[in-house]
């Protein structure tokens, strides 16, 4: 398990970088005063908050503060509406994780058998059916499909709302349209992986041992076809955050990505770094899982070459 | 005889192309405890041969023509489930690659153990200390522990030792060692070659050993099957055919090999090369480079007579 | 016959992937001072199995890779710290033939264009290429194909053309045969042979087919774990190795005559991994002769007589060879008859 | 071998990759043949965009407000497209707003093929800490969705033109990177590349004359899978409010405007969105095409 604190370490490393990166950003492009708080303020009330933030001290020690208050939650005011800013975007949290939960679920529930149903029978029928689909799954453009699913299903059809939250009702399109272009995606990487592994040596060897195609396919070639679509998968969580931004502004859906938006629009900054904070530490967290999943599905990282001959 | 095949004809169906035979016409027998050696250059068939009497031909291929006789029954006219029940019970393969034949993510255990439970109908319990007690007879040392391992963590060597444990998992009858030895270096190859001659004696299979080394066929057949181009062009007895190639490729390969132990001031060559298996030439193929030719050599392919397929050795006998 | 190239104490360690931020990359040396010379017109052959570092010898000999350690000396001149601009020079005189002919040459060029390329990057007149072509038969409407277009033999022939076209003095064939059928190696390994004649070319030939290497070789030099274990005169190295390791090499070796079938003799044990080498004598743990200096300390290649080994038990073995377990080649021969 | 085997063989230097195209045109596919053609006549547009419009693109005509398109109910031949709230001709801005968005993403896709092949061939050629360097900021570009990088820049930096056009550039670099590094190093490693060192060559040689010209099919085919997520970058952006803004326009900004129109005047959102859509998968069909015939190891 030598490979656990080294991940924990690389993990720990991108944080630091992230927030020295936003620290240095903040204060290379101006006052952050001046920045974090709205234009049209007074000089008095700039001074204040000058003070108030530590922004006449020495950088290093601005710096250590910075962090400390990270540590602590405390990412500033949002000054849009005077809340909070960790407040305002914790909020947020569960609405956007439950459309990218559903999202990627539906992706992986499609996307898999999908991809290796294509590859079991490559060159068929099924294959070029499946094949076709996905790539006109991941060329359509997400703000796209969900335009055509509002004016099919909610404006004709009357079947589903267009956009808010309420109800489970209102997370159907919004999921299909976040989900469809990653199921694409998900089900060629599965079919070229499983493609790969199928012509493998060693599934050979399970052919001249006897076994059937089924525990051929679930015990031999899954298990190998899975690890480099688990890697995949590591970066797709990211991509699938920077979708459903443009999702939920289509459907209105108050989430993160909604709340970003505005926030970008509007300069609320110390919303915006909170975001990236917060986003960063999601994609770090979800890497270190796809890497404890990595090493659990492949032997050849959990248990190194140590004991190995050549 | 454990295996008789006769007249084997593998056919390749190639989409919007004809069709190729890149096995034609091949008679074969081995015998429990016996060593046949199937020896040729690359692309001659003999692969081929190989993956179609364990049943492991690629999904367009298939058997056209001919019988293979596995312990009386022929292979070729069973419907594909039984067949397939068959081979599971009697034959087993080894093939060149061996670390690439292990599953990475499975142990080396359980996969021999897998066989077993396939082949004999084991439970897991039994099957395992079956598993482990196979790798102490290949050899490999520290069964019990080796078995908790990946292939990753075995050398090459070893790899090949666990891919014959898997082979002989559950007595086969027959076994295809398909260019077993050859990614081997010759310390290891010199291992692996005794080991399989042992457990030959021992478990008392029938062996079917591919091979381009002349120098492996000599140290372990006990019959050798030449081919060249799909067909066999000639098959005796290991001593008789060393002793008097009969076929003119045969004996140009046996003078074209640089030997290690004897010096040859120059290397007799076979002109040209192998003809590519959708462009045969009509008659024997091997006229076009064949030194005795005569002009019946281009017309017509020459019939079996006697150890070899050869126009001059018919008109001679 | 004056010495054209001379290696001396030629070391060269590779890096193995780090394992982890905070620990020391991993250092193995895949030749570990290896000394040899090549007379002018002789063919110096490199025996040894896969991991012994032959490969990596023939890339230091050639200066495509740098030394860790060590030096090469061509006609008495060093090659070891001279400009790029030079060593560019330099290999006009000196060139690799390579194993995988298809991966070293250029898909997209001509068979002609790949010829040519030497020329063209030395300024030299085109027109040497039909030379070339000619001498290895792939003249006329052949050398307007493309790499894919051709067979494995063909292939070999095209590198050995472009290995020869700045008519070189010193050629490593790294391998030039193995991935080649019986028919077509003897074709191969006979131009090789005619060339050598017929231009006065030197050559260090590394394989490791024993069939072949006494075949093409005057001398022998045998490698194990990046060390060369023996050195010797062809004829004397077949009848009569001297290190165990050769002897066991030469004894693994299937003799393609039935009547002589060996009883199985065989070395014991797997390579050692050449990351971690054992101590002292590298191939102590699979020798049937190791005793505790052997363990402890590496011998050194001493001289018998013309040629040389690097074993502490020569001496004894030849006293008395009854006792030990690997018999003479003269005690194996009648024990290995097959009755 | 033998399914090249009829190519002709010529004298002189020709790329493969070009020979293989060429042989491939007889047998091409009709979506390929579709999807070549749509891209065409969107290369034609970028090219010649404002002089193809048969209105200006801002020019307002209130007296014909949201006309719809052409087989539809009260449309008339003078608006093709039909017309915006503001009675601007749809086609034109249609044909303008593609021109934006094109022009926008060749250039983000050619400034990023370079940033990144310059820096693969570094990490390659350089070995080393450039090459740690440049790996780890590959990982971390690859990690981050670069997407929401760029709203925060844009938030931090404000919204214009170089900011937005320098966020395009490096977006999906770390693609180009990869695989050029890649791809140099197993050239170099086992193949060619050390034989045509071994001959004398400088590496200046090696890489412009052998290691390019042949990594260039791998790296064409990356362009089209570049391509197609670039123009969505750039169209996402704008259909947020964020990228392109009035009175410019591009696809994105059009389907963004014409989204709050859904139940008057759906066309307004479909037309530049069935235009961006049918971009991306010409070019990803086009794309898929041209890697199973340059990639050997996807045929058999």
């Amino acid at each position: 398990m030598t490979w656990l604190p080294v991940r924990l370490a690389r993990a720990a490393l991108t944080m630091w970088l992230v927030v020295t990166f936003v620290f240095v950003v903040l204060r290379l492009t101006g006052d952050p005063a001046a920045i974090l708080l709205p234009d049209d303020i007074d000089a008095q009330t700039l001074a204040f908050y000058r003070e108030k933030w530590g922004l006449a001290d020495p950088l290093w020690q601005q710096y250590l503060k910075y962090w400390a208050g990270l540590l602590h939650g405390d990412f500033g005011i949002s000054f849009r509406n005077d809340m909070d800013a960790f407040a305002l975007v914790w909020e947020r949290v569960p609405k956007t994780a439950l459309l990218g939960g559903t999202a990627l679920g539906i992706a992986l529930f499609i996307g898999i058998p999908a991809g290796i149903l294509a590859a079991i029978w490559k060159d068929s029928w099924i294959d070029r059916t499946i094949m076709t689909s996905a790539v006109f799954g991941f060329s359509m453009p997400n703000f796209f499909l969900g335009i055509l699913l509002i004016l099919a299903f909610s404006l004709r059809l009357r079947w589903l709302p267009s956009s808010g939250s309420g109800t489970w009702a209102h997370l159907v399109l919004p999921a299909i349209t976040l989900g469809t272009g990653f199921a694409a995606q998900i089900a060629r990487y599965s079919r070229s992986s499983m493609i790969e592994v199928l012509s493998r040596a060693y599934m050979r060897t399970a052919s001249s041992k006897g076994t059937g195609p089924v525990r051929r396919v679930a015990l031999h070639a899954i298990p190998n076809a899975a690890v480099p679509v688990v890697t995949v998968l590591g970066i797709q969580v990211g991509q699938l955050l920077g979708w459903a931004v443009v999702t939920e502004t289509v459907f209105a859906w108050p989430g993160i990505g909604r709340l970003l938006t505005h926030s970008v629009a509007l300069r609320d900054l110390a919303v915006v770094q909170c975001i990236m904070i917060l986003l960063a530490l999601t994609m770090v967290t979800s890497n270190m899982i796809v890497d404890i999943l990595y090493g659990w599905l492949d032997p050849r990282v959990r248990v190194g070459a140590g004991t190995a001959q050549k | 005889m454990v295996l008789t095949v006769e007249n084997l004809e593998i056919t390749i169906d190639r989409p919007g192309r004809a069709p190729v035979r890149p096995v034609r016409d091949v008679s074969l027998s081995v015998a429990p405890g016996e060593t046949l050696a199937l020896v040729g250059e690359s692309g001659c068939g003999k692969s081929m041969t190989c993956l179609a009497l364990a049943g492991l031909l690629p999904r367009r291929g298939r058997i056209s023509a001919g019988a293979v006789q596995l312990e009386g029954t022929d292979l070729a006219r069973l419907p594909a489930r039984q067949a397939r029940q068959l081979r599971r019970k009697s034959v087993a393969s080894v093939f060149q690659d061996a670390t690439g034949g292990l599953n990475p993510v499975r142990t080396v255990g359980w996969q021999i153990a897998e066989a077993l439970r396939l082949r004999k109908g084991l439970t897991r319990l039994e099957a395992r200390a079956e598993a482990i007690r196979l790798m102490g007879m290949v050899g490999l040392p520290d069964p019990e522990r080796r078995a908790r391992e990946f292939p990753h963590q075995f050398s090459g060597g070893m790899n090949q030792r666990a891919m014959i444990a898997l082979a002989v998992a559950g007595n086969p009858r027959l076994l295809i060692a398909d260019e077993a030895t050859t990614a081997l270096d010759v310390t290891l190859q010199a291992q692996i070659l005794d080991l399989i001659g042992e457990l030959r004696d021992r478990l008392g299979m029938a062996v079917l050993f591919v091979t381009h080394d002349l120098g492996v066929v000599a140290q372990t057949a006990d019959k050798v099957a030449v081919m060249y181009a799909g067909r066999v062009v000639e098959a005796n007895n290991v001593r008789a055919l060393f002793a008097a190639p009969r076929h003119p490729y045969t004996r140009g390969l046996m003078s074209a090999l640089p030997r290690p132990d004897a010096d040859e001031e120059r290397l007799a060559t076979i002109a040209g090369h192998v003809p590519p298996i959708d462009k045969l030439p009509s008659g024997c193929a091997f006229a076009p480079r064949c030194a005795e030719a005569h002009a019946i050599c281009t017309s017509a392919a020459p019939a079996f007579t006697g150890s070899a397929a050869c126009h001059n050795l018919a008109a001679g006998a | 016959m004056p010495v054209l190239l001379e290696a001396e104490n030629l070391a060269r360690s590779f890096t193995l992937g780090r394992k982890g931020l905070f620990r020391p990359a991993r250092q193995f040396n895949a030749v570990d001072g290896v000394s040899l010379s090549v007379n002018r017109g002789e063919t110096l052959g490199i025996v040894g199995e896969s991991g012994c570092g032959k490969s990596t010898l023939s890339r230091l000999l050639l200066g495509l890779l740098p030394p860790s350690q060590g030096s090469v000396m061509l006609d008495g001149a060093e090659t070891t710290d001279v400009t790029p601009e030079e060593w560019r020079r330099l290999r006009q005189r000196m060139q690799l033939v390579f194993q995988d002919a298809a991966g070293s040459l250029d898909p997209r060029l001509t068979i002609r264009a790949q010829v040519e390329e030497p020329l063209r990057i030395h300024g030299l007149p085109l027109e040497m290429a039909d030379t070339a072509l000619d001498a290895v038969g792939l003249g006329g409407a052949m050398s307007a194909r493309y790499p894919h277009e051709m067979s494995g033999g063909q292939l070999q022939r095209v590198i050995i053309a472009r290995a020869l076209v700045m008519k070189p003095e010193f050629l490593v064939l790294d391998e030039p045969v193995s991935a080649l059928d019986v028919s077509i190696q003897a074709q191969i390994v006979n131009l090789l042979r005619d060339l050598q004649r017929e231009l006065g070319l030197t050559y260090v030939f590394v394989s490791h087919d024993l069939g072949i290497v006494r075949h093409v070789s005057d001398r022998v030099a045998v490698m194990y774990l990046g060390r060369i274990v023996e050195t010797a005169p062809k004829a004397e190295f077949y009848a009569k190795p001297l290190h165990p390791y050769s002897q066991l090499l030469l004894n693994s070796v299937p003799v393609p005559d039935p009547t002589r079938r060996k009883r199985a003799r065989i070395v014991p044990g797997d390579p050692p991994n050449p990351a971690d080498p054992p101590s002292g004598c590298r191939f102590h743990p699979r020798c049937p002769l190791a005793t505790k200096l052997c363990r402890e300390q590496a011998p050194e290649l001493r001289d018998f007589g013309g040629r040389q080994a690097a074993c502490h038990m020569i001496e004894t073995a030849r006293v008395a060879p009854k006792r030990a377990a690997v018999p003479t080649p003269d005690a194996r021969q009648e024990e290995e008859v097959f009755a | 071998m033998t399914a090249e085997a009829n190519i002709p063989a010529r004298s002189r230097t020709i790329s493969r990759p070009f020979v293989w195209m060429l042989s491939g045109l007889r047998r091409m596919p009709l979506l390929v043949t579709l999807s070549i053609a749509f891209l065409t006549l969107m290369l034609v547009v970028t090219v010649f965009g404002r002089f193809l419009q048969p209105y200006a693109f801002e020019q307002i005509d209130l007296l014909a407000r949201m006309k719809p398109p052409a087989p539809l109910e009260g449309f008339t031949w003078t608006h093709p497209l039909g017309t915006d709230k503001l009675g601007r001709d749809l086609l034109s801005r249609l044909i303008v707003g593609a021109q934006t968005s094109m022009a926008l993403t060749l250039l983000g896709t050619v400034v990023g093929a370079i940033i990144g092949i310059t820096l693969g061939f570094v990490a390659a050629h350089k070995g080393r800490w450039w090459d740690e360097a440049i790996m780890a900021a590959v990982d971390f570009q690859a990690a981050m969705p670069w997407f929401i990088v760029a709203l925060a820049v844009l938030a931090f930096m404000g919204n214009s033109m170089i900011v937005f056009l320098m966020l395009m550039g490096l977006y999906g670099w770390e693609g180009y990177a990869r695989i050029t590094r890649g791809l140099v190093l197993s050239a170099r490693e086992q193949g060619y590349a050390l034989a045509v060192h071994g001959l004398g060559a400088t590496p200046r040689w090696i890489y412009l004359r052998h290691v390019l010209p042949n990594i260039a099919g791998p790296l064409l085919v990356q362009l089209t899978i570049n391509f197609p997520s670039t123009i969505l970058f750039e169209t996402s952006l704008s259909f947020l409010g964020l990228g392109i803004r009035p009175p410019m326009t591009s696809l994105g900004q059009m389907l963004g405007e014409g989204r709050d129109y859904l139940i008057s005047a759906w066309w307004l959102a479909v037309v530049p969105g069935t235009v961006i859509f049918l971009t991306t998968l010409s070019m990803s069909i086009l794309g898929d095409w041209l890697r199973a015939r340059l990639d050997p190891s996807l045929e058999n």
